[in-house]
């Protein structure tokens, strides 16, 4: 991993998650290698800096759900390594905002601080070639459903699944989740992708990264409980990986599972997953027609 | 005045998703209006039946091909075909670049949607004068 | 409520003329308004790029080719690559080979003549598509939607 | 259409409690939602002053939370995670226990 970020707040100035977000990058910059980006100026002058922007791994701050900063990144044709969202957070811990002024109290500023001291933290979370590789098998055969011309496949061994169609393969302690073959249909030609963060810390059901496509966001919600080890950065560049191989180069992330015994009990084995994927298809055609 | 052939342009006008159109309308925006002297396109449906006709108009010249999605219909098919690739252009790439846009749909495109269709068209016809120079 | 039988159209799309782009709006207005229940679109130079889904459709199903000009690449390219099609639409018999093999238009350059066209032919493929139905012995549906404006004769 | 009543994780989905809830202090009625999400849970009513509203509460994806990402004022609102799983997991042991 690099040890140094270019970070691109989305500072909006009347409110006050936004003007959180400068606070935020201010923290993040100082005293270490980052390099901010004004997103005012950057909108206007490509030149000032893109090559910041373009060969250091991109850390985008959003203050709402506008999330005006992910669209100027996404603009300027940048890949997000990972982006954070103030009211996100505010709502995770519990924080409520003031919405009858823009000065920042020192609750806020205190959560300003815990979100820049999480990711300087994460930052140094154990790199991914220290992670001691696992080999995770491919699926030897799949289960079938087909409807009209379309194919939906189920691997039948080594993985379990959930009712928010993703996937789980288990070797040990480890565990590599991703998208389920009919949901990556579902969303057509995936055309973004935001990894979780490594080296955080997911609850079973908390969100795992996003994928987005030209009809849909995805939110993949985990299926276990664990420590994300690794994500899948080749999705960064290439996030139709997940349309092409959903199981095998499209996994999104690896992790080190904590509660695995207790939770599996939550999950569903391929048999159970197919049924549930035969009433969506019927369900989702219904849909369509009517839509 | 160029005395050399025309650059094929083929796309892959997939009839499933608003992308298959955009590769159309650019591809059709690209030889009749941006360089209408040095490219040409041809159907891939023709190519498709393999026909000796059909694939006489590859002309021995290079192709670009524009795909919609990334099944890649159009590359692949030329390839298959025995077309000369130069340059396999997608759609999805430039879509990248308008998060969140809504383009259309598969028979009508938006404003939005004809916007991006002319930078991929621009970008074609780039390519298109590029090749003309290295082929020469 | 059955199963629906489902039918697949195979536009040609042509590239090289005026009758590809009816012929291809013709068939999405099949498909998206006409009989969206029972109608399957399928790509057609995707029997080359690999679609195993494409190419096993019109071995199993009935499928209409609708070709934009003579050289019914539609039809062709369905029966190499998949099965033998149950009928064709030649756009160019509809409204005639001297539009059919002008330029290929732009949706942009639509007017309501090349409309009236579209609307044309989607009737000719949504009749050949009914009279496979009927011979099938399965209710298409055609009496229930009767609001359309395509000026066919459901 | 179906006639078996729709469930999540084995439970009944009109057992668990999971749906957006809008904020009508901060909604700017934009449509954003409405239009994000494919699973109807969200109507217009056009004539009337609340123009928005949660009317299909149970077509909402348990742990679904996309729609919120979509509004700008950030008006959406989604029970927690970890109360709904406990909720489940406790749904879940009762029926068994009265198998």
């Amino acid at each position: 991993m690099s040890d140094k970020y270019a970070v691109l707040p989305c500072n909006g100035l009347d409110k006050c998650a936004g003007q959180m977000t400068k606070e935020i990058a201010m923290l993040l910059c100082e005293g270490t290698q980052n390099e901010m980006i004004c997103p005012v100026f950057y909108r206007v002058a490509d030149a000032r800096y893109d090559k910041i922007a373009k060969e250091n791994p991109l850390l985008v701050v959003d203050g709402c759900g506008t999330r005006c900063a992910s669209k100027l990144a996404g603009e300027k044709g940048l890949k997000i390594f990972r982006k954070m969202t103030v009211t996100e957070e505010a709502q995770k811990r519990g924080v409520t905002l003031p919405t009858d002024t823009l000065r920042l109290s020192e609750k806020e500023i205190a959560l300003c601080t815990a979100m820049a001291d999480e990711f300087i933290k994460e930052e140094t979370a154990v790199p991914e070639q220290m992670v001691q590789a696992v080999e995770f098998p491919a699926p030897a055969e799949y289960l079938i459903h087909k409807k009209d011309k379309f194919i939906f496949r189920v691997p039948t061994e080594g993985f379990y699944f959930s009712e928010n169609d993703c996937w789980l393969q288990v070797v040990g302690n480890r565990a590599r989740i991703g998208i389920t073959d009919f949901m990556q249909q579902s969303l057509s030609d995936i055309m973004f992708f935001t990894p979780p963060p490594v080296g955080v810390e997911l609850e079973q059901f908390d969100e795992a990264g996003n994928v987005e496509s030209g009809k849909a966001v995805f939110e993949l919600i985990c299926p276990v409980s664990g420590k994300v080890v690794a994500v899948n950065t080749e999705l960064l560049t290439a996030p139709e990986r997940i349309n092409e191989n959903p199981y095998e180069q499209g996994w999104v992330a690896e992790l080190e599972l904590t509660n695995f015994d207790e939770e599996k009990d939550f999950l569903l084995n391929t048999a159970d997953y197919m049924k549930i994927l035969k009433k969506k298809v019927d369900e989702f055609h219904v849909n369509k027609q009517k839509g | 005045m160029s005395t050399n052939k025309k650059v094929n342009v083929i796309a892959c006008s997939g009839m499933g998703k608003v992308y298959g159109l955009m590769a159309r309308e650019a591809v059709l925006h690209t030889v009749q209006r941006l360089c209408p002297e040095q490219a040409k396109t041809l159907c891939l449906a023709y190519i498709v039946t393999g026909d000796e006709e059909a694939l006489a108009g590859f002309d021995n010249q290079p192709c670009i091909t524009v795909d919609g999605c990334p099944a890649m219909c159009s590359a692949k098919s030329v390839a298959a075909m025995g077309g000369d690739i130069k340059e396999e252009l997608k759609v999805l790439d430039v879509m990248k670049l308008h998060k969140g846009a809504k383009p259309g749909t598969a028979t009508e495109l938006t404003p939005e949607g004809w916007a991006i269709t002319e930078e991929i068209a621009a970008k074609i016809a780039e390519r298109v004068q590029e090749i003309q120079k290295e082929e020469r | 409520m059955a199963e629906e039988l489902k039918i697949g159209v195979v536009s040609c799309s042509g590239e090289d003329c005026a009758g590809g782009t009816i012929s291809r709006l013709a068939t999405r207005k099949m498909i998206d308004e006409i009989r969206p229940d029972n109608t399957v679109t399928i790509c057609l130079p995707l029997f080359i790029a690999g679609g195993q889904e494409e190419r096993m459709f019109a071995k199993e199903y009935p499928t209409i080719a609708v070709d934009g000009c003579k050289q019914a690449c539609a039809k062709r390219a369905t029966e190499k690559y998949s099965g033998k099609v149950n009928s064709v639409v030649f756009v160019s018999e509809i409204i005639g080979d001297e539009f059919a093999e002008s330029p290929a238009l732009s949706t942009r350059d639509l007017t309501t003549e090349h409309q009236a066209m579209v609307d044309k032919v989607a009737a000719e493929i949504t009749k050949q598509f009914d009279e496979i139905m009927n011979a099938k012995g399965k209710d298409s549906g055609a009496r229930k939607s009767s609001s359309c404006s395509c000026g066919c004769d459901c | 259409m179906s006639e078996d009543k729709d469930t999540f994780m084995g439970v009944p989905r009109d057992t668990i409690d999971w749906k957006p809830t809008i904020d009508y202090e901060k909604c700017d009625y934009c449509m954003e939602c409405f239009d994000f999400c494919p699973h109807h849970v969200f109507e217009k009513r056009e004539n009337e002053p609340i123009k928005l509203v949660v009317a299909n509460p149970l077509n909402c994806v348990v742990f679904c939370r996309a729609c919120s990402k979509t509004c700008g004022p950030d008006a959406l609102t989604f029970p927690s995670k970890a109360e709904v799983s406990k909720k489940i997991k406790e749904t879940r042991e009762a029926m068994s226990s009265h198998e």
